[in-house]
């Protein structure tokens, strides 16, 4: 298994109070993508369905660097960074139903989460597309000096592709507060890393802007969160961007219609040894002496949101108007 | 004769002209290994090994200029675009590269290449994922353009594409992959560039393509039971366009529906639309009607996304409007 | 009143808007040292210094993507394309983000940008820099099109492309820029969606944008020698379409003829053909001609390219067949 | 004057049967571009025209090391490539005319040279659209085996957008025998490196790759056809691609339109001074003991040839026809 530090490398201890929360929104994002799972299957949820079980804990550990409002732009597989960033699990849910009250009231479903009030600027279903805008979104910020910080996530698969390229560079030249994360799964659908890149150290993209870098793995949300602390402070900071990979595994396949056949179950089982929900949970007994009660009482308040927000959106009504979201009135002209 | 799916005649179009040519190849995301997101090209790696069949990363303004640097030294590439939704970040290489390397190099080299894949909306994929393009392709001189409505037009038309000496978009409709059809075992091509009437009728002439045939054919039943005899001509080819047979038809009809999945603005139909005024302007016994997807980007909930998509009973109110009896 | 440039009208556009409105912005290859490859931005980097006039890198599909999420976070971006012909390799972004953006976030985030640059042939620059494009981008739900023909016209036009809450593709002729007309001091705006008839007549209408609508002015003159008084009716916005006008004039003269300098298959002429045919059936004396250039990726040599694009004999020939005298 | 190599640095030493055919090269592109930047102020050619007077060796030097069946894949300033490649000044001349005679029948002009018998794959007008034609054409080696090389030349402004490095990510997976070659200008139109470029290194966009790469001043035919060398022979032995930066200067405007203005004359001389056509003729003479007779023969020559493909231009008849090349007759259907 490719790991980025060596096996004995032990992340910086925490505390129940620091970590706790983030096992919280781990075990949240996990019982969410689950019960998509289970709705999809039912036929519930329809169109394309990406998961992120296995990967919590780099959305979780590097959202919760930020502030409210900063930015967060994402990909197709961004149930996990909109609620990290704080999109509750009733709108994303009722949206994966197409209800009216899902966060984008039906219209964009899995791949599409917007959330203003967050500061959430998006799902985006072509890859590298979405790399520019958090340039832009960083341009603003640097334009206006409000200080804010754009984290941009995407997968190693997506670092070949013009959008991302053209993105980091301009992020590079003009300085701009973005920190780019690369989400490396090892895998861009059903293609391992090896046959999509020619150098496996995705970070090593940097090196031709002048860019800070960083690699880790992703298993541990206490260290993506300190790791990516360091470029988030240097965004807000000096206003410069960084590239920073962090490896990490879905367990499941690459959308709900893909067996996953292209990997052994030994690879399989083996990252699930390495489960940030567990690895967070284990942390939180042995080093920050948090008791059976207390993790029980989070298991069964997630438990109760996820239930909560599966009736939400069972319940919703469906979607019912797409025609004023196409032109927004203007002073001049339709 | 045998009945196999689009998805079917789609791979066996391009195994035999593979086994046939050796210059031509098969390049695009997950086609190999992964047999294609599709499964269009089911077996072609095995058969034909990682030479000819490509895995390409995601880039596919890259991977569509590699298949046109290769197409001018004399090999015949198939792109495949995972849907043509990821052409967009490609098309410059297709209308400024494919399009006119054979003109900017005064026919020194021409560009036999075929850029394949799924187009048109899927079901609930959202808008980004669901769109038609066929329009901005069929306005760009140099290419052609086929989009096969069943197995037999998908595996004909296809072989022809690889064979064509041009840059041919091969648009595959993503929900037709599970139609099925009669195809010969016996080798056979539809030349590019010829319309067939899918189905004989009187009363009214609807013009459709892709997924829209099926609806379309749908249509026209319903309409028998009334005793409206509609005739569905698919020119098949969007470029060059067989006007003839759509002409033929409307002269016949003196009505004309045309029915497309795209945006209503500059979609193909209203080129349609406009050859047909020209030519049929006195036999027209009605102004011509276009039945379209709503102008709107797609929205992801099936119940909107089935108030956008021309539904059958669409083409039977536009028929009806077209005959006066709404 | 003043008579100044197009070019001046586009300057003084952007000017203003800059000083208006604190969130407005030029970004774009060479628009701030080199004032602009082709001067519309003269001296708008000493007025509004490098934080507001932003000389980008070869990188169109970047810097759209940065105008568009700059957008979206409150700020009003103006992108120059230095010609649309480049805007294809930042369609993507055009087409799947600023157009669709609003739609996707169910309204929380308009896309308030201006795609802005010179757009169709130029003068012996051949194939790859000599586009027309407007229908691609005219197919598009999401987007705006402008294409002013007149001084007057192009300063009104941008200064609301620019206050308004949806991005605009705003096309340039690209031999326009030194055309000049009255434009007043005063400040004034032109709403987008709403067409002019640059010319009464009473035999023929002629509609045409950009620098066709001299073309047919020049056309206009020569038909007037003949005694044939044709309408020139100048859309202006591509999307919306203001038809009611176009349809007016046709319902009054009864024959229609338009005129583009793009390709002919899918090109906008053929939706407005479409519009006409559905609302003037009964008035049309005469099928809609179409002048469009050649079906032809453009040649360099002067004589050729002179061939390939609609000259005023051309229009001239088709009001003579709409009129049945030739 | 920013120099990759010291001063003092020396090329290899050269003999006259090796430097007399490049500097012969050298001068004719030179003279051939003034001939051009006459007729085009004589309105005699019209549209963009891009010259490389000054840039010259760059071309000569690196296409010197080729076989005639390699390939070459050039932009919108490709004269001298041609040329250097084997097209006549004849072809290119009335090309630029606008003529039937020339390269590409008046249909492409000073932007698009297309010459298959030479394997010219031709001049584009888009920036960086033709770096994955260059990787197509090495696909097409690879896939074949038919051991040819690919040069692919573009200027640094070129080196960020997608097209160019998607086009190399592509070379690099694959292992294709392309060697790319940055003519380092310091200028895109109007626009110095450093407002451009973060990292001012073109070379370093190879790292991310893993490919090799080069860089070397382009003053000196020598170097370039030295170390160009080294980059050819191991795409045809390895059938690995190479990026080489090479420095150099434009000592005109963009294109005749680009009065130059952005840029000092001191800069301007300062280069002069490093005039490619000087050195080689000062190092023919001085290294190689060529004597001014055989120089002035060379030079005279080379003045008849000029004349000559101008005089073949002027009287040459305008082009006429066009449709023919727009679709090519095909087995099936039109
Ligand atoms: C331009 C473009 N090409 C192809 C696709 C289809 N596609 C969607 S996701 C994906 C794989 C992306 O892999 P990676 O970037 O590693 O992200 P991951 O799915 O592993 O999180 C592909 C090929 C797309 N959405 N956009
Ligand atoms: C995609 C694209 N954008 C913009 C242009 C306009 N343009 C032509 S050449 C050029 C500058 C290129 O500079 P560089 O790559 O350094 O090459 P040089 O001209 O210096 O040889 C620009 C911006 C273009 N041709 N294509
Ligand atoms: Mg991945
Ligand atoms: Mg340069």
């Amino acid at each position: 298994m490719r790991r980025i530090e060596p096996e004995e490398d032990t992340p910086d201890t925490s505390t129940k109070e620091e970590l706790i929360p983030l096992y919280r929104q781990i075990l949240a994002i996990r019982r969410m993508e689950e019960a998509a799972a289970k709705a999809y299957s039912q036929g519930k949820i329809g169109g394309f369905l990406h998961l992120i079980i296995g990967q919590e804990a780099v959305c979780v550990g590097a959202v919760s660097t930020l502030r409210r409002d900063d930015y967060v732009v994402a990909t197709y597989r961004e149930h996990g960074h909109a609620y990290a960033k704080g999109v509750s699990s009733r709108a994303i849910l009722a949206e994966l139903y197409g209800k009216k009250t899902g966060v984008v009231k039906g219209l964009g479903g899995s791949m599409h989460i917007f959330d203003k009030p967050t500061s959430f600027l998006g799902g985006y279903g072509i890859v590298g597309g979405h790399v520019p805008i958090a340039a832009g979104a960083g341009f603003a910020s640097k334009y206006r000096g409000d200080g804010r910080v754009t984290l941009c996530f995407f997968g190693e698969g997506s670092s070949t592709i013009g959008g991302f390229q053209e993105g980091i560079a301009l992020a590079a030249l003009w300085k701009l507060p973005v920190v780019f994360i690369c989400e490396n799964n090892l895998y861009s659908m059903g293609t391992p890393l090896y046959r999509s890149l020619a150098v496996e150290d995705v970070s090593m993209r940097a090196l031709a802007h002048g860019m800070a870098r960083d690699r880790l793995d992703g298993d541990d949300v206490i260290r993506v969160r300190r790791r990516i602390q360091i470029a988030v402070d240097r965004a807000r900071e000096s206003g410069e961007p960084t590239l920073v990979e962090v490896r990490t595994y879905r367990f499941r396949g690459h959308s709900m219609s893909d067996p996953g056949l292209y990997r052994t179950r030994e690879e399989v089982d083996e990252w699930k040894r390495r489960d940030p929900l567990a690895i967070a949970r284990r942390r939180l007994v042995d080093e920050c002496g948090a008791s059976e009660e207390e993790l029980r009482a989070v298991e069964d308040e997630v438990k109760k949101e996820i239930a909560d927000a599966i009736r939400f959106a069972e319940d919703s009504p469906a979607a019912d108007e797409y025609r004023p979201y196409v032109t927004k009135e203007s002073p001049t002209g339709d | 004769m045998p009945v196999i799916s689009y998805r079917e005649a789609l791979n066996h179009a391009i195994k035999e002209e593979m086994e046939r040519d050796e210059r031509v190849f098969l390049m695009g995301e997950e086609v190999g290994y992964y047999q294609g997101a599709y499964k269009v090209s089911q077996g072609l790696l095995q058969r034909f090994s990682e030479r000819r069949v490509i895995d390409a990363p995601i880039a596919e303004m890259g991977f569509a200029g590699v298949g046109i640097g290769a197409a001018m030294v004399g090999l015949r590439p198939i792109i495949e675009f995972m849907t043509f939704n990821f052409s967009l970040v490609a098309i410059d290489q297709i209308v400024n590269n494919a399009a006119k390397i054979y003109q900017m190099s005064a026919g020194q080299f021409p560009i036999p290449i075929v850029f394949r894949g799924p187009g048109g909306p899927a079901v609930q994929v959202a808008s980004q994922h669901s769109q038609a393009l066929e329009s901005m392709y069929s306005h760009v001189p140099g290419l052609k353009v086929a989009m096969p409505s069943t197995p037999y037009d998908a595996k004909g038309l296809l072989k022809s594409a690889v064979r064509d000496e041009n840059p041919v978009i091969f648009i595959e409709g993503e929900t037709l992959y599970n139609a099925t059809g009669e195809v010969p075992d016996e080798e056979y091509l539809i030349p590019l560039g010829v319309a067939e009437v899918k189905r004989q009728g009187s009363h009214v002439s609807l013009i459709a393509w892709s997924a829209m045939v099926p609806v379309c054919m749908a249509a026209a039943e319903k309409l028998a039971e009334e005793g409206i005899e509609a005739e569905v001509v698919d020119p098949r080819t969007l470029r060059p366009l067989d006007a003839k047979t759509i002409v033929e038809s409307v002269q016949k009809t003196g009505r004309c529906v045309i029915v497309e999945v795209g945006w209503p603005l500059c979609g193909y139909g209203a080129e349609v639309a406009y050859q047909v005024q020209r030519e049929c302007l006195d036999s027209l016994d009605a102004p011509i009607e276009r039945v379209t997807s709503e102008d709107v980007p797609m929205p992801y909930a099936l119940n909107l996304e089935r108030e956008v998509i021309p539904q059958v009973a669409d083409v039977v109110s536009a028929v009806h409007k077209v005959l006066y009896l709404d």
